[in-house]
């Protein structure tokens, strides 16, 4: 079933590249720390994009960047639960959810 | 894509330490979940037998012939070399909690997080499939997060943990990203794969592959603490109990170190000598900026979190040098970095766990709390002089030959600038490093000197540490033997 | 590149407007549960290309995990926070301005570098080897990805341990 | 005889060595005893040496020995024996020994008695040494020696202040000539090979003199003349002549010894030893004559005015260095050298008989004294003797050195110089008597030293009979009577001769120069004698400029002091501050600007954790663009 | 293990049991500390003994090998180890060391509770010391040099007054860079010397190809590097690792303008410590220079040469003008030893027989002559409480043994003859006229301008009246009699007889002279 894949692989990457760079605005931006962590969940996706992309579009088609894909979504589950519980550990403390807020450390 | 027999693999002689690490893992892990009450720290013991079992098969290691299981795990000279580096400072670490965790209360999972993390390590010297280097490393990661964020009722200990999650989260992301593009234009993850057509993603693809290799390196810059992303380096490590910080600058180091060399060159080897020139700018980079934020930070983690910036500059020298020289030198550029490695890890954790004794005594962080330090403990003291002269680089400990050693490499391979630097910029580091023995030494007046005494345990890190610096200053061939049969068949 | 109208073509588009749509929204709104209502809008578009692009697996995954799971979690933190927070009104601060600056001209390198390049044709290739997807990555998994299945499962307990660790409530070490 | 010349030198530091190890709380008879009986031996040693020198002229061959191989050059010391240095060896050992006999009185009781004499002695082994070195190395170490002697002798007081002071202006101005000395010399060497005067003078008269840099002729003129330097400096000779009159702070004996008779006369005689070389060079002659003939004039015209009984004579001792300098350019070798005997005799006498008169009455200005000739007829005698010699009268011994001076300075066709001379001859005699009236004749004008003056212990006049016989009778030695035997010994060490000119007798000018002295006795006699016809002060008040300039030394300590230590100073000061501030100061700066953006960059670390991000990602974009840019094709 | 092997290691044992013997008493720790100095001495002069003075190469060769370098470049291993040997450039000045060490260890005061760890970095320093001048190759310079720099740095650091800190850390740093610079240049050359920078053109890779094999051993690069330097590298490649050797070493040596860390270091160190720095440590630079920079490019020496004789020159002055205006005495030496060693960059710049030697004898004095000051300074200092010229003065009354030989040590430095720093004087002009007359004329003033510091402080110091407070002050202690008089005698030796020493380094001169061709 050797025909023409629809998409352009230029587009998905863009998408990709766009979603990225939402993210990291986000990370950069966003006042509270759930949402900077969403945001870094949408620079990860991003990276997954291009990973199922290449799966299908790149010069090697082949499975591994779904698999490739599956344990990205696995890590950053992982890491978005160990996010939130430090999350809920700084809100028991500090009370506040604002990353501006961390700034017990300095100089 | 070959199917593989999953019954016969080499995986005694690849994942041994691996393997024996795991089981430690889980074993502490159930035994901590069993025994909830009393002191726990003879988990601490078990762990400790684990990383020594797996470290004398790491040892053993040595003598196989270079072997891979599962397409992804490999252990050749290399991936020895780097695990036994691993499981060195894991044994001193978990040492250092020993003390630790008698002293302080922190959370007692701390030991198999720890192993846990040992096991990502272990999977990043040693993989050679960026999926498997991945999650190896965000293993690591995630275990450091929750190690850095310990104490749990410290506000220092949680912001630690969340910015160094945040920036982890930022950094993996962006490496994450780089790999993708590697996958993209070579269609494999395995490095041995893609090693073997390099050429052909370079020549068609050479953007690309410039922009993948600038992600990954950018991405495992946020693991090393290379400059421009190391800021979250200071507020970690000092929010994170004391043997987590000496964990973060060494182990987490050196396996980020492995894996960044191990990715890099397989996947870039073709295109080595256009892509690494960048490298040394990072190198450049962070020697400079990591010794000048040093010199007027007072307390004494930060000043060794500014440090360990440093050294990582230094170590990423060799990895510049790549750009000039031939497949057939690699070998000796890993050799440096090897060995600076573990001169830079027993000087660290040294340094790491007698700030900790001293700040403990004497309640402060500052750097003053080492005034008088040789009245009040001259064991600490000297064992202190000796960890911060080597990270200055003085002879007779190990952190001079490194330092000659990465130097001969700059000469060697046409870099002499980032040599130069690399000695200039140390010299720089003379200020700080000996601003403390200057306080070492400063004598108070007497009457207001109670000896600092450290326990057993700690006396034994020190002396440990201690006896690597010296060892590798004063009869280096210890290491550099071994390191020279070293080299990689995969 | 040709450009060119057929279905999956325009359903990339509109995909790709969620996607970007939901991704802008949680940039601008102000209330924190709208974000994590928005992001799910990403996760799902996400899912949705996946499937396009004939990776049903990982778009069921990033459905159940993202979508579904991840989503809720972050429900669950914002409630179980301060689910009142939200955002000041966006405003053109030096720091915003400088990060807006940074992420169009990371996203404009990084267009020019894709645009730039010439792809591989876009094949219709199979890359099921002849399975059905789901088999396809069980088989990938099971044969080359065995080590890393097994990190990750390890990674799970890390950090499903650590968040235990860090969430809960403890007594004994409350006296540090 | 002539290969025990080295014991010449060798027997007063023998002395010196005795001292030291008797150290300082040794008595004072055996300190002068040893010190006299050695330097007499030494003294009888080198009058043998000088009569089988004069016997056997062949006899005189340097002997040398090894002593530093520099490159492929072997440097040797030893000694040498001349003509001209035989003779100096008598001079310098003679008046030496009677100066160590005289110091005996003079320095009795002094707290550092012994330490005295160590460093006469020090001193008299320095110039023996110098003046039997067979290279002009050796020379320079001992001149240098000699300096260093004449430092710590001057300095010997060193509690006065003034002591210390002039001390240190004696060594530092004449190491000013010094260094002329020193380059001249390595000059010789690098143009020769050598520094053995035999082996230069050859290649100097066979034109192979060469260096790279300069033609043969303009070498030999240039290291005459920074040889000149180096006497100009010793010698006390215009500009450098500054040091000697200060140099009196020191103990009068060694003013007498020192400043007078040997060490200040080392200049003349190093040209006189280099005279083949300023043969060479007309232009290095007439420097040494012109500087020698202003001199002469400079010094006697402030001689007239000065109050300080040593410092007159020590402006006579530069006066008189300037005639033998000036007779050495004008070609009268052996007239300069006579000169050298003569004043050493003449002053050494003056000096002494000064001494003798500062240790009765315990000052040294001439108006505090008067009326001694009744307390000290010796003294008053002796002086007189070498007043008279000084002032150039028939018979005394400086007249016939003196006048042989002015005739070959006339013969020479350097007219303007003989003026000089004839002028400072006038001059010579008017502030000679000056000084000699105005402390035995008269009244006394400080009635309570007048008291206690009293003659001194034979050990102070016995050296003060000897030398004034010789002062009186020392002209002899260069006669028409004695057949010109100084000339006819010196010449004998040149093959060819006669070394420069000598000047037939003129009787016309003896009387001319007779007269002149007799005007100016007369004229001090007016101002100053018993019955004075002319009130000095009038005269003063009168032409009060010209009486200042004089008095002031024409001002030249003050000039110095301006142009040269002021702006030493400045120069110090100004690079004190330029050391302290601006290199210091940058090296600071440096410092303090890398402490500052470690300081800047620390406050980087804000605790923002998006703050940090942003570093991040700009350093990602950074690195992608450039790398994008560099490797072209996207950007 | 040859006996130079011991004489660098007999301070680092004496070391290594200070650090370890528990409960000994201060007495027996200087003594000990003494011992390693005293060792290293007497096997000096016996090495001395021994001496073959028909030959210039190295003597008395002691190589221990130490690890390997596994090569990166050309596949060839690079072999570490420590090698010692003698030469005539070597000997005088090992020997200057060994003296001086030990002297500056009778120097040093026993101080409370303190004493070990003084000796202990005196020892180390004086291995530092030995190992740079006996080192016969690169690491081991290098290292040695490290050593004493840290060393050094301790003993200013601990055992210095006011304002040590400061001093130690610009002594640190400003060495540490020379260092480095060092490190640059000469593992630069070694490359060099193996091809390492060959002419050959890069591959297609960008790679550069080199040929030969490399070696950090001395004697082998002065072979190789006067046979074919041409041919192993770029000349600019060539002129910029010497200019990075000449930086160094005008760093090291404390040349103008970067000189400003000897005048404060010397101000803050106690007597002892300035001694070792005075007397030994600023001879490292200078030797490096004759070593490397004169044996193994002594043609750049020659194109450069006018740089280095004004830079020469520039020093003679600036630190003789300096020295003029210092108040105080530790500063005035120390500016008074910039002066000194900016003869010797002249004699170097000359580049023959006399300006070699001459930078030798100016070495050896200048060490000889600053120790002395220092020493006689700092026992002053003891009395008096202070080293500030304007203080002093009439000290010839209280104390006139003390005053006696700091005139001499004074009329040494000034170049007076029959000292040794007339010898080293006038053979640094000779060489100087022989090749640039006009920069050396300039030189000489230099001459008078040192008569007139040393003169002038001498006059403010033992002259003049003695002041009421100093009255009653001790002359010289017999134990201080034993430094100043060895000093002042070897002085006087050198100035005497200086074929003494002479006759050591000048074959070894002209051999790095028939190097240059």
């Amino acid at each position: 079933m050797s025909g023409t894949f629809p998409i352009p692989t230029g587009s998905l990457l863009a998408l990709g590249a766009i979603l990225f760079c939402i993210g990291l605005y986000g990370a950069l931006t966003k006042r509270n720390l759930i949402i900077v962590l969403v945001s870094i969940e949408l620079m990860l996706n991003a990276a997954n994009i291009n990973l199922v992309t290449f799966s299908r579009l790149g010069v090697a088609p082949n499975i591994s960047g779904q698999v490739f894909a599956l344990f990205t979504i696995t890590v950053a589950a992982a890491e978005i639960a160990v996010g939130l519980a430090l999350l809920l550990a700084i809100f028991r403390v500090r009370r506040t959810t604002e990353v501006q807020d961390l700034d017990v450390h300095k100089h | 894509m070959p199917t593989t027999d999953m019954l016969h693999q080499p995986y005694a002689s690849t994942m041994g330490p691996l393997i024996i690490v795991t089981v430690t893992a889980f074993v502490v892990m159930i035994l901590e979940f069993l025994f909830r009450r009393g002191d726990r720290r003879w988990l601490a013991g078990i762990s400790l037998v684990g990383v020594a079992l797996a470290l004398a098969a790491a040892l053993w290691n040595f003598h196989h012939d270079p072997a891979i299981a599962l397409n992804t795990v490999v252990v050749d000279a290399y991936g020895s070399v780097f695990s036994v580096l691993i499981l060195i400072s894991a044994l001193l670490v978990l040492l250092f909690t020993l003390d630790y965790s008698g002293g302080t209360k922190v959370a007692s999972e701390h030991t198999y997080l720890i192993l846990f993390a040992v096991v990502g390590a272990l999977a990043m010297a040693t993989a050679v499939d960026l999926v498997t280097l991945y999650v190896g490393l965000e293993l690591l990661s995630v275990a450091s997060y929750v190690l850095v964020a310990l104490r749990r009722h410290s506000a220092r200990s949680l912001e630690g943990g969340a910015k160094y999650l945040l920036m982890g989260a930022v950094g993996s992301a962006v490496l994450l990203y780089g790999m993708s593009f590697v996958y993209g234009i070579s269609g494999t993850t395995n490095l041995i794969e893609l090693g073997s057509n390099g050429f052909t993603m370079y020549n068609n693809y050479p953007a690309i592959t410039v922009l993948a290799f600038l992600l990954m390196l950018a991405g495992m810059g946020f693991k090393l603490s290379l400059v421009p992303f190391h800021m979250w380096t200071p507020d970690a490590y000092d929010g994170a109990p004391a043997p987590i910080s000496a964990f973060l600058a060494t182990l987490s180091k050196a396996a980020s170190f492995g894996m960044l060399l191990r990715m890099l060159l397989f996947a870039f080897n073709a295109a080595a000598t256009q892509l690494f020139w960048w490298a040394g700018v990072l190198a450049a980079v962070t020697m400079v900026v990591g010794n000048l934020i040093a010199l007027p930070q007072r307390n004494m983690k930060r000043l060794l979190a500014f440090s360990s910036v440093a050294q990582a500059g230094y170590i990423l020298v060799p990895f510049a040098l790549i750009q000039t020289s031939h497949f057939n030198d690699w070998p000796g550029l890993f050799d440096s970095v090897s060995f600076y490695l573990y001169a830079y890890t027993f000087m660290t954790v040294g340094a790491f766990a007698i700030v900790y004794v001293v700040s403990r005594a004497r309640r402060s962080i500052d750097s003053d709390a080492l005034i008088g330090l040789y009245q009040r403990s001259p064991w600490l003291a000297a064992a202190l002089t000796v960890f911060v002269l080597g990270l200055a680089g003085m002879p007779l400990t190990g952190g001079f030959i490194g330092k000659f050693y990465i130097f001969t490499d700059t000469i060697h391979l046409h870099r002499a600038w980032l040599g130069v630097l690399l000695f200039v910029t140390s010299v720089a580091s003379f200020y700080y490093y000996l601003g403390w023995v200057r306080k070492i030494f400063q004598r108070e007046p007497v009457g207001d000197i109670q000896p600092i005494r450290a326990s057993g345990t700690m006396n034994v890190l020190v002396g440990l540490c201690v006896l690597g610096t010296v060892v590798l200053g004063v009869v280096p061939a210890v290491l550099l033997h071994p390191l020279q049969g070293s080299g990689w068949l995969y | 590149m040709q450009f060119f109208l057929n279905a999956p073509m325009i359903g990339f588009y509109i995909i790709s407007l969620c996607i970007l749509g939901c991704a802008v929204m949680l940039l601008s709104f102000q209330r924190v549960i709208y974000m994590a209502l928005a992001i799910g809008g990403v996760f799902i578009g996400c899912a949705a290309i996946y499937i396009l692009l004939g990776a049903d697996f990982v778009g069921a995954a990033q459905l159940l995990i993202y979508a579904g799971a991840i989503t809720i979690l972050i429900m669950f933190a914002i409630m179980l926070t301060n689910h009142e927070a939200a955002d000041p009104p966006h405003k053109w601060t030096p720091r915003n301005i400088l990060s807006a600056v940074g992420a169009v001209l990371l996203g404009a390198v990084l267009l020019l570098v894709i645009r730039s390049t010439t792809w591989p044709p876009a094949v219709d290739a199979d890359v099921n080897g002849g399975n059905s997807n789901p088999v396809a990555v069980g088989l990938a998994l099971f044969q080359n990805y065995t080590v890393p299945f097994e990190l990750v499962s390890l990674l799970l307990i890390v950090g499903m341990v650590g968040a235990v660790i860090l969430a809960r409530e403890r007594k004994e070490d409350e006296d540090e | 005889m002539v290969e025990y010349a080295w014991l010449v030198p060798l027997l007063p530091l023998v002395a010196y060595v005795f001292l030291l190890v008797l150290g300082r709380r040794a008595p004072e008879g055996i300190v002068a005893g040893v010190s006299v009986v050695l330097t007499f031996i030494a003294f009888l040693v080198s009058a043998l040496v000088f009569r089988s020198v004069g016997q056997n002229p062949d006899l005189t061959g340097p002997y040398v020995f090894h002593w530093l191989t520099v490159g492929s050059k072997s440097l040797t010391v030893g000694f040498e024996v001349t003509h001209l240095n035989a003779l100096m060896l008598v001079v310098v050992s003679l008046v030496s020994t009677l100066v160590l006999l005289f110091s005996k009185g003079y320095m009795h009781g002094d707290d550092r008695f012994p330490v005295f004499y160590q460093y006469l002695n020090l001193f008299v082994f320095s110039m023996l040494a110098l003046v039997i070195s067979p290279n002009l190395l050796q020379l320079y170490i001992f001149w240098e020696m000699v300096g260093l002697c004449s430092y710590l002798l001057v300095g010997f007081w060193y509690f006065k202040p003034e002591a210390a002071l002039a001390a240190k202006k004696s060594f530092i101005v004449t190491r000013i000539g010094d260094v002329g000395l020193f380059v001249g010399i390595i000059l010789l060497f690098l143009a020769s090979g050598s520094f053995d005067y035999s082996t230069i003078f050859t290649a100097a008269a066979a034109g192979k003199l060469s260096l790279g840099w300069i033609s043969g002729s303009g070498l030999v003129t240039l290291a005459a003349i920074l040889i000149f330097v180096g006497a100009v400096g010793k010698s006390a000779q215009f500009p450098l002549h500054v040091w000697l009159p200060d140099a009196m702070e020191g103990p009068t004996p060694v003013s007498a010894l020192i400043h007078a008779a040997t060490m200040v006369a080392a200049g003349v005689y190093l040209v006189a030893r280099c005279y083949p070389l300023f043969q060479l060079s007309p232009a290095a002659l007439s420097t040494v004559a012109w500087i020698g003939g202003i001199t002469a004039l400079l010094a006697a015209l402030i001689a007239l005015t000065q109050r300080d009984i040593k410092r007159v004579i020590a402006y006579s001792t530069i006066s008189q260095l300037g005639y033998m300098m000036m007779a050495l350019g004008v070609g009268a070798y052996a007239y300069g050298v006579f000169h050298l005997m003569t004043h050493a005799f003449f002053k050494a006498l003056l000096f002494l008989a000064a001494g003798s008169v500062i240790h009765a009455v315990d000052t040294q200005d001439l108006f505090e004294m008067g009326g001694l000739y009744r307390k000290m007829k010796l003294t008053a005698w002796t002086f007189l003797a070498g007043a008279l010699a000084l002032a150039g009268i028939v018979p005394f011994a400086g007249f016939w050195s003196k006048d042989d001076i002015l005739a070959a300075a006339l013969e020479s066709g350097h007219t303007v110089l003989y003026a000089f001379g004839l002028i400072a001859a006038f001059c010579t005699a008017f502030y000679i008597f000056r000084v000699y009236f105005l402390t035995f004749t008269g009244e006394p004008r400080d009635p309570e030293r007048y008291e206690h003056a009293h003659e001194g212990s034979w050990v102070m006049t016995l050296p003060l009979v000897v030398l004034a016989v010789l002062a009186t009778i020392g002209g002899f030695f260069n006669t028409p009577w004695s057949g010109y035997g100084l000339e006819r010994y010196l010449f004998a060490d040149s093959p060819q001769g006669s070394i420069g000119v000598t000047t037939p007798e003129n009787v016309g000018l003896m009387a001319l120069s007779v007269v002149v002295g007799l005007l100016g006795i007369g004229l001090a006699a007016l101002m100053y004698g018993r019955r004075r016809r002319i009130e000095p002060e009038k005269l003063a008040r009168g032409a009060s400029f010209l009486y200042q300039l004089s008095y002031r030394k024409f001002y030249l300590d003050e000039i110095y002091y301006f142009v040269v230590v002021a702006t030493g100073k400045a120069i110090a000061a100004v690079v004190d501050f330029v050391d302290r501030y601006i290199i210091d100061g940058i090296v600071r700066l440096v410092g303090w600007v890398v402490g500052l953006v470690g300081t800047g960059l620390r406050y980087t670390q804000t605790g923002q954790v998006q703050a940090y991000t942003a570093v991040a990602a700009f350093g990602v974009l950074i690195l992608v663009a450039w790398a994008m840019w560099s490797i072209g094709g996207v950007l | 293990m040859g006996i130079v092997f011991w004489i660098v290691l007999a301070p680092v044992i004496a070391a290594a049991l200070l650090a370890v013997v528990p409960g000994i008493k201060p007495n027996a720790q200087r003594t000990l500390g003494l011992l390693g100095s005293a060792v290293s001495l007497v096997l000096a002069l016996i090495a001395w003994g021994r001496f073959q003075y028909g030959t210039s190469g190295f003597q008395e060769i002691s190589r221990v090998h130490w690890f390997t370098l596994p090569a990166v470049w050309q596949q060839s291993d690079l072999s570490i180890g420590l090698s010692f040997g003698l030469d005539g450039l070597s000997l005088p000045l090992v020997l200057l060391a060994a003296f001086i060490s030990l002297l500056a260890g009778l120097a040093a005061p026993a101080r409370e509770g303190r004493t070990r760890l003084f000796h202990l970095w005196l020892a180390l320093a004086t291995a530092g010391v030995l190992g740079v001048f006996t080192a016969m190759d690169l690491f081991t310079f290098l290292l040695a040099l490290e050593l004493s720099l840290f060393s050094a740095f301790f003993l200013i650091l601990q055992f210095g007054e006011a304002g040590s800190r400061k001093a130690a850390f610009k002594f640190l740093l400003y060495r540490g860079l020379a260092s480095v610079l060092f490190l640059a240049a000469l593992v630069g050359l070694a490359y060099g010397a193996a091809g390492g920078f060959g002419t050959t053109q890069p591959d297609t890779q960008g790679v550069i190809q080199g040929a030969g094999t490399l070696t950090f051993d001395i004697s082998a690069l002065m072979d190789t590097l006067h046979k074919a330097s041409e041919a192993y590298f770029i000349p600019h490649v060539r002129s910029v690792l010497f200019l990075v050797l000449l930086l160094g070493v005008l760093i090291e040596e404390a040349f103008v303008p970067f000189h400003t860390w000897l005048p404060t270091t010397h101000e803050h160190s106690d007597p002892a410590t300035n001694m070792l720095i005075g007397g030994v440590l600023t001879k490292t630079g200078a030797y490096a220079l004759l070593r490397f920079g004169v044996g193994f490019l002594p043609g750049e020496v020659r194109h450069w040469g006018v740089l280095i004789a004004v830079l020469g020159v520039i020093n003679i002055l600036y630190g003789a003008f300096a020295a003029w205006a210092q108040k105080d005495w530790r500063r005035l030496i120390a500016f008074g030893s910039i002066s000194h060693m900016g003869l010797v960059l002249l004699g170097v710049a000359a580049l023959n027989p006399a300006g070699l030697q001459g930078a030798m004898f100016m070495m050896v004095s200048s060490g000889l002559l600053t120790a002395l000051l220092f020493f006689l300074t700092g026992a002053i200092q003891a009395r008096t409480r202070t080293t500030l010229i304007p203080a002093l003065g009439g000290l010839s009354k209280p104390m006139p043994m003390l005053s006696g030989f700091l005139l001499v040590a004074a009329l040494g430095s000034l170049g007076l003859p029959l000292t040794s720093g007339f010898i080293s004087e006038i053979q640094a002009f000779i060489g100087g006229f022989g090749t640039y007359p006009g920069i050396s004329f300039v030189g000489v003033i230099g001459i008078i301008l040192s008569a007139v510091y040393l003169l002038y402080a001498m006059e403010r110091t033992t002259f003049g009246p003695a002041k009421q407070v100093y009255t009653g002050l001790a002359d010289a202690t017999p134990r201080e009699y034993v430094p100043t008089v060895v000093l002042t005698a070897l002085v006087l030796i050198i100035g005497v007889y200086p074929g003494v020493i002479g006759n050591l380094f000048g074959l070894s001169v002209q051999a790095l002279l028939r190097i240059g061709g």
